[in-house]
């Protein structure tokens, strides 16, 4: 079998939704001003609530709502606290990572009265679609057709939220607000509610995460079963410097390695070598993706007088 | 009567910015609102524009009360205001600088495209010329001032606060924009402008307020004043004029020789500059910024890098040494940008006054806590630099204070050789009496002074020979006592009549 | 069901009266008892299912029974010493993670009793119970290396680390006995709680051939299974029987008694039988076991593992029970 | 006087925060059905009940402390150091192995062992400070990264070439150190020892040395304004390299005292559960990088953690509850009570006048 075959891209492709759309989330909070380092919670709570959504309605669809509705919900506690209480975003976000361990072991326990993991083989997970066209491309239609629709979803996310940001007033102002706060709200832009509205949007897109877990990667939950793919998603977001094409292009740059790494378990270097990859490589990847400089950043945090 | 604003009071703490300022503004009319730094005309202003809420007073806008809880309300109100401090998103063009919060748009999309012409005619219109694409963070000073008036146009206001607009233009674009000023009052647009350049204020305003520590000290026609009665009703006193004694200049402390920088762009930033400082002697860099000034200074600091050339202080060689080790040599430095170079704002009083000292005031490597609040109190007390306490965080201070503070400090250094760039940028006259006493007294001590400041009034106060600059060379040399303005003006233009020079 | 304890220390019968000889008889007080676990209980089913032995065994033989769960090693032993502050009768813990806290705690503590399951403690004051999982993996092994159509079988471990070792290796051995020819693929998770990456390294086994592919990472055998049931290659289960969640897919499991364990020890302490020293649970004494071959199952037999080939290995289990076949512990290397 | 109203109005925010993350949490515990009263009884047990728990929670805070002061002093000089992690991993490993295979005398091998603590989690710590100046790459990033690297190459480490073959072998650890170079217990039978007083002198002598100290008034204006900071003479690459690798000593030395004072051996996975490196990193931002307040504020989160097992030993709440009220109090200590407080009041106020 060779390394970098059709299903190797495939792969790719489903490890890297559930990371790409978080880190989309964490782009749109990174534009606002608000570190959010939440992420690895926002996912699971909606990996989770995915599954209890499922659970209650038998349709998976209504599941991927529910699952949307209650990361929103969560999202909002950190929107509050860090924009209203004025609470350090880190700490905050950190917090909520622990908040939703407790809370989804708590509820699976409550609603499930199971430990560790709830699994159910008569429950129906996202359906794969085979794309009529696409899938008749010779190789090409193997890696990218019969997956979930939340894949194609992230995708065609990624390229929305670009145009939303570049293309749309509300982007743009949304833009600004991180620019430069204090010159946005003395243009009456309305500073709060577009940082309200980012991170209800990221609560969005968290939840359409954790449901591509729960839902479409997997069909089940299982306690801390986000395993570290926020932190990921964090330094994708940050990587693509909070562009959404370039946040797409660094998830996928991971994905591709950590599909890689799964495959080169098999050969002679010890596995702890093998799963470093990733993250040797994004590291790699930084040389080219360079830093602004600190002068820069630093001219920009102490903005000109007169 | 457009605008009252009646008994105004405003208090921070036990701190009254304000304590009932009345202040109207007739449509069409220039109004300049002058006083000593920290006098409340900021305060003022951000009040009327919905930033800050007066504590007591009320403000009537035709006859109407309103108050205003937001600068949108005040926008709405058609008042615009232009901060002290520039407003602007640096990575954003100038069109979407100016658009911002009333963007064009198709359906939701942002229509870049009508922007750009909106600014383009909205420009033209006003006769203030900007290049609608370009990005604001690439732009001079001068052009992102016109950006903020633009902006205010663009939101359809027809009272305009400016708040030291002049602050960091040069001569040129001062008078451009006092001109620019005066057509837009002929439409019908009303103005009230801060500024603490008394013979601009006398030249473009209708009329004046004087602010004291918070109180209105006269109101009078523009007609009716000059710059001395204006300066005693600021500051409450009599200046002193200064006189300048000859020059004995001793052996050089600073020479320059053949640097260069190169640029990103086609033209070298710095292009083979040679100068020399001698001992008890002030030598002037007169130019429009953006010609290399900068840059120059940066790389006699120690803080930008020169391809080639050399820099000698007292001496010895210090291109490509340490800073640390240039002001171990012999420098000291009042910085052009005292936000972005001078202070650390979350810093406090002393914290920012250590800075360059820390060395001295230590004993092994621990810090001399009881003489270091010494040398500070002294120089609060000889600057009179308006401040809570020692322990005060650098941000609160008022501009001008904070810059009283960097001269002390630097000046305190006594070193052989200083740089002075834009010594008194936004302080009041009395002030600005000060930072010029102390210059002149370090140079009759010895002292060698650059002094690099876009004020020709200022360079032709304190300099005993002038430099000026354009596009990164040295083109021209003047003596003091010979220089005129209009001289200056010429060289500092390309060596063409101002008149046609590039202003962007 | 669990085999008699093998006291193979001569001087490890309670060695003074305040241990289990005197609290034991004294029937109208309460027992306190204790199960502090080294970890959350959360994605182990070995450790629910000790819970779930030791809340039985609570009920039935009226003693006070408290769970108690920890997040972390150092909490471990806090939690360790905070049980012996709070003077519990008898402490129970688990596995090898609890080794050296508990090693500490009971030497400085030589009058309180205390258990371990799952490895040894070698202290007068320690009941220890340990687990021979390399002989059912073996069993495990065994089959499927009989039952492989395309003589690749594999295996998701959830970490590299020698614990599991026990498990891989044991099954090794067993498929190389019966088809030496078999390839044997092992990927790791690198945690235990990653059923989304297991599911993807069973499809990665499942393209490279592998019609068998064993789950042991904790909760993502779950992964595992789900794609055998989307891919339709065999998997089997850890520590439970598993067979009823997918009789199709899921065609063995490999059973370790820690409920049985558990409350055998509470049984034994509030009887009056407790006794240090250590007992081993293997295939002989039913501590240990794979699915229809030592132990019957309601789910039916999936034909991929034919009636024959139970049979076979069942014959290869009683080589083990007997002693003639010794399956080497990766461990006691 | 100042001073002193200045300190107590530091004082009222966090107390204001307390009690409304107490509030917050007594929510959850009634959800739970618990009784609110007992359970925070068994909570103030368990963190600071008796001598016992004060002792079980001052060994907790030990590893939470060094690390924040790691993470305060690089927050000081404007470097977001997130890799205490790893650096915490890579000392105690270093620790470890010097312990175990240094020859010489108990003491000898306790003082190398820290020192190599410390050298280890500097230098990995000084590399990301290296890339960022060499290569302008994102410290953030590096350091989140690294973490990754480091425990997985522990990991390789005690899994394979270094593993404890003695005994159950089950286990990806090293070797026992001998325990003449452990650190001694503070007390008998209780887990405290002496890594706690290393810690506390640590906090002590970050707290002067960022105050009274040129060095530390360096460091603080670089994080203040980079620009002035190298305006006035201060070298930044070198205070970089300097800081960050103070700041991955006090993680090394974190990790270090866990080993010699805990677990006496480097164990897999045991310094990254507990998630000491964010406990680390939340107790600094909760300080504002004050030294002296992030060992406080290590303290009270250790108390939290502590308390949490209390409560989880001594009454019918869970462990997923009580991992809730803590996440609860924290959120809500976090918070700037008073300045929203203050801020409403002011537009009442406001609103009254105009
Ligand atoms: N937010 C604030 N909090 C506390 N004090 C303030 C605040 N804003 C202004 N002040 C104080 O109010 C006084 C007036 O400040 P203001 O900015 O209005 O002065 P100004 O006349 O604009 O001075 P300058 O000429 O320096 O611009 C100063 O003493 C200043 O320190
Ligand atoms: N965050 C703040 N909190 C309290 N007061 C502030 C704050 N920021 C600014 N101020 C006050 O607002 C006033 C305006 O500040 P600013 O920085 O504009 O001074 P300035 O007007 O530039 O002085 P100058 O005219 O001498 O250049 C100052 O007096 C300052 O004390
Ligand atoms: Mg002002
Ligand atoms: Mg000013």
């Amino acid at each position: 079998m060779e390394l970098f075959d059709v299903s190797l891209f495939a792969s790719m492709l489903r490890l890297v939704t559930p990371i790409l759309l978080a880190a989309l989330g964490g782009a749109i909070c990174a534009r606002v001003g608000l570190f959010n380092v939440g992420l690895e919670g926002l996912m699971l709570t909606g990996a989770f609530s995915a599954i209890v959504g499922n659970y209650y309605t038998g349709n998976v669809w209504l599941a991927v709502i529910f699952a949307v509705l209650c990361t929103v919900i969560f999202s909002m506690l950190f929107a509050y606290m860090s924009i209203h209480l004025k609470a350090n975003v880190i700490v905050v976000g950190i917090s909520l990572n622990f908040l939703a361990a407790g809370l989804t072991t708590f509820m699976l326990r409550v609603i499930f009265d199971v430990k560790g993991a709830y699994y159910n083989k008569d429950m129906v997970g996202l359906p794969k679609w085979d794309i009529p066209l696409l899938r008749d491309i010779p190789w090409l239609g193997d890696v990218l057709s019969g997956h979930t629709p939340l894949v194609y979803l992230a995708i065609v996310l990624a390229i929305g939220l670009q145009l939303f940001f570049f293309k749309t007033v509300t982007g743009f102002r949304l833009l600004a607000s991180g620019e430069n706060p204090t010159a946005a709200r003395s243009l009456g832009i309305k500073v709060t509610r577009i940082q309200y509205g980012a991170v209800l949007l990221c609560g969005v897109l968290c939840g359409l995460a954790g449901a591509q877990l729960s839902l479409g990667n997997v069909t089940m939950f299982t306690e801390g079963m986000t395993a570290g793919r926020g932190f990921i998603a964090l330094v994708a977001t940050m990587l693509g410097q909070s562009n959404p094409l370039g946040v797409a292009a660094s998830s996928l740059l991971f994905g591709l390695m950590d599909a890689l790494s799964l495959r080169l378990q098999g050969f002679s270097l010890p596995t702890h070598f093998t799963m470093m990859l990733p993250y040797v490589v994004t590291i790699v990847a930084m040389l080219i993706f360079k830093n602004k400089s600190y002068m820069q950043e630093a001219r920009k945090a102490n903005e000109s007088s007169r | 009567m457009l605008l009252q604003m009646d008994n105004i009071t405003k208090s921070y703490g036990s701190v009254a910015a304000n304590s009932g300022v009345s202040f109207n503004l007739q449509k069409g009319e220039i109004h300049a609102l002058i006083g000593e730094n920290g006098a409340g005309k900021t305060t003022l202003m951000r009040i009327l524009y919905g930033m800050e809420s007066p504590t007591s007073g009320e403000i009537r806008l035709n006859g109407q009360a309103v108050s205003f809880d937001s600068p949108a309300a005040a926008i709405a109100n058609k008042i615009g205001m232009v901060h002290q401090h520039f407003m602007l998103f640096p990575s954003f063009t100038i069109a979407e600088n100016i658009v911002i919060g009333r963007e064009p748009s198709k359906t939701v999309g942002f229509d870049r495209k009508k922007a750009i012409a909106d600014v383009d005619a909205l420009s033209k219109r006003y006769g203030m010329p900007v290049d609608p694409a370009q990005k604001v963070e690439e732009c001079s000073l001068g052009v992102q001032q016109r950006v903020e008036i633009l902006k205010v146009l663009h939101q359809g206001a027809e009272i305009i606060i400016l708040d030291e607009p002049t602050g960091v233009l040069t001569p040129l674009e001062v008078k451009e924009l006092l001109i620019a000023i005066k057509e837009l009052a002929r439409q019908g647009k009303s103005f009230i402008i801060i500024s603490h350049k008394l013979q601009e204020i006398i030249e473009v305003a209708d009329r004046i307020t004087v602010l004291r520590d918070g109180k209105v000290t006269g109101s009078m026609n523009a007609a009716d004043t000059n710059e001395d009665e204006l300066s005693r009703l600021m500051v409450g006193r009599e200046l002193v004029q200064l006189t300048r004694k000859t020059a004995a200049p001793g052996k050089p402390v600073l020479e320059v020789a053949d640097i260069s920088i190169r640029g990103n762009r086609t033209k070298p930033t710095l292009d083979g500059i040679s100068l020399h400082v001698k001992e008890g002697e002030i030598v002037g860099i007169a130019g429009i910024s953006g010609n290399g000034q900068s840059e120059l200074i940066g790389a006699i600091a120690g803080l930008a890098k020169i391809d080639s050339g050399s820099i000698k202080l007292l001496g010895q060689e210090t291109a490509g040494a340490s800073v640390r080790t240039i002001r171990e040599r012999g420098l000291a430095h009042i910085p052009e940008d005292r936000y972005q170079w001078g202070v650390a704002k979350d810093a406090t009083v002393t914290e920012n006054g250590l800075m360059g000292h820390a060395n001295k005031q230590q004993k092994y490597g621990l810090l001399r806590g009881a003489s270091i609040r010494e040398m500070v109190a002294e120089w609060v007390k000889r600057f009179g630099i308006k401040t809570g306490s020692l322990s005060t965080k650098a941000q609160y201070l008022s501009g001008g204070n904070l810059q009283k503070l960097i001269v002390a400090r630097e000046l305190a250094q006594l070193t052989p050789f200083l740089i002075a760039a834009e010594p008194t940028r936004g302080v009041d006259v009395g002030a600005m009496e000060i930072i010029h006493g102390e210059l002149l007294k370090k140079r009759d001590e010895g002292g060698a002074i650059l002094l690099v400041s876009s004020e020709l009034t200022e360079i032709l106060k304190l300099s005993d020979r002038i430099l000026v600059m354009y596009e990164g060379r040295i083109v021209g040399e003047l003596a003091s006592q010979s220089a005129t303005e209009e001289q200056i003006s010429i060289l500092m233009a390309g060596g063409k009549r101002h008149g046609k020079a590039e202003t962007t | 069901a669990c085999g008699a304890d093998k006291n193979n220390n001569a001087g490890n019968t309670p060695n003074n009266g305040t241990a289990s000889g005197n609290e034991a008889g004294d029937d109208k007080e309460v027992k306190k008892i204790a199960l502090v676990l080294p970890e959350k209980i959360g994605v182990n089913k070995f450790f629910v299912l000790m819970d779930e032995g030791f809340k039985k065994a609570g009920e039935e033989f009226g003693a006070e029974v408290k769970t108690i769960e920890s997040t972390d090693p150092a909490g471990f032993e806090q939690n360790l010493r905070a049980t012996v502050a709070e003077d519990y009768d008898l402490i129970i813990t688990a596995t090898f993670q609890a080794e050296d806290a508990l090693k500490k705690v009971a030497a400085e503590n030589p009058d309180k009793p205390f258990a371990i399951i799952d490895t040894v403690v070698d202290l007068p004051n320690v009941r220890s119970v340990n687990f021979r999982e390399h002989e059912a993996a073996y069993l495990m092994g065994a089959l499927a290396g009989l039952s492989t159509k395309t003589n690749t079988v594999g295996a998701i471990v959830a970490m590299d680390a020698p614990l599991l070792s026990k498990y891989t290796s044991g099954f090794e051995q067993g498929l190389k006995s019966t088809n030496p020819e078999a390839q044997f693929l092992v990927n790791y998770v690198g945690n235990f709680a990653d059923p989304a990456k297991a599911k993807e390294l069973a499809l990665l086994q499942f393209d490279k051939g592998a019609d068998y592919i064993a789950g042991m990472a904790a909760v993502g055998d779950n992964g595992v299974f789900e794609a055998a049931k989307e891919k339709g290659f065999f998997t089997s289960g850890q520590d439970t029987d598993r067979t009823d969640e997918d009789p199709e897919h899921v065609v063995l499991s490999q059973l370790k008694g820690t409920d049985a364990v558990a409350y055998e020890t509470v049984k034994a302490f509030v009887e009056g039988n407790f006794s240090y020293g250590a007992a081993d649970y293997g295939l002989k004494e039913g501590g240990v076991g794979l699915t229809y071959v030592t132990k019957e199952t309601a789910t039916p037999l999936n034909s991929f593992i034919s009636q024959e080939n139970v049979d076979k290995v069942k014959a290869i289990a009683e080589d083990i029970i007997s002693g003639k076949l010794v399956v080497e512990n990766p461990l006691a290397k | 006087m100042e001073k002193l109203k200045q300190l107590s109005s530091s004082l009222i925010q966090p107390l204001l925060a307390i009690i409304v993350g107490l509030a917050a949490g007594a929510i959850a515990i009634a959800v739970v059905g618990g009784n609110v009263l007992e359970t925070y009884g068994e909570m103030w047990k368990g963190a600071f009940g008796s001598f016992f728990f004060v002792t079980n929670t001052l060994s907790r805070a030990t590893p939470i402390i060094l690390i924040g002061l790691g993470v305060a002093l690089a927050f000081r000089a404007g470097f977001f150091n997130m890799g205490s992690e790893g650096q915490m991993v890579l000392g105690a490993l270093s620790a470890a192995l010097t312990a175990i295979y240094l020859p010489g005398p108990g003491w000898l091998k306790l003082i190398a062992a820290l020192m190599a603590g410390i050298i280890s989690g500097g230098i990995w710590s000084a590399f990301a400070g290296w890339l960022d100046a060499r290569f302008r790459m994102n410290l953030l990033i590096t350091t989140l990264l690294l973490n990754y690297i480091a425990t997985l190459f522990a990991g390789y480490i005690v899994s394979y070439p270094l593993k404890d073959k003695t005994g159950s072998a089950a286990m990806a650890q090293t070797v026992m150190i001998d325990n003449s170079a452990w650190l001694p217990k503070l007390f008998s039978g209780m887990s405290l020892h002496a890594g706690f007083l290393i810690a506390f002198a640590g906090a002590l002598l970050l707290f002067f040395f960022m105050k009274y100290t040129v060095k530390g008034y360096e460091i603080r204006m670089l994080g203040g304004n980079p620009l002035f900071a190298g305006y006035g003479g201060v070298q930044r690459g070198r205070m970089m390299m300097l800081s960050m690798f103070v700041s991955g000593g006090f993680a090394g030395l974190a990790g270090s005292i866990e080993v010699l004072g805990t677990q006496y051996r480097y164990i897999d996975g045991a310094l990254t559960t507990p998630g000491y490196a964010w406990s680390g990193i939340m107790a600094t931002l909760l300080a504002g990088s004050n030294p002296l307040g992030t060992a406080v504020a290590a303290i009270l989160l250790a108390g939290l953690q502590t308390g949490g097992m209390g409560m989880e030993r001594n009454t019918e709440v869970p462990l997923e509850v009580s991992s809730i009220i803590q996440a609860v109090l924290i959120l809500f200590v976090s918070a700037k009570i008073t300045y929203s407080f203050i801020k409403r009041k002011k537009a009442r106020d406001d609103n009254g006048t105009v």
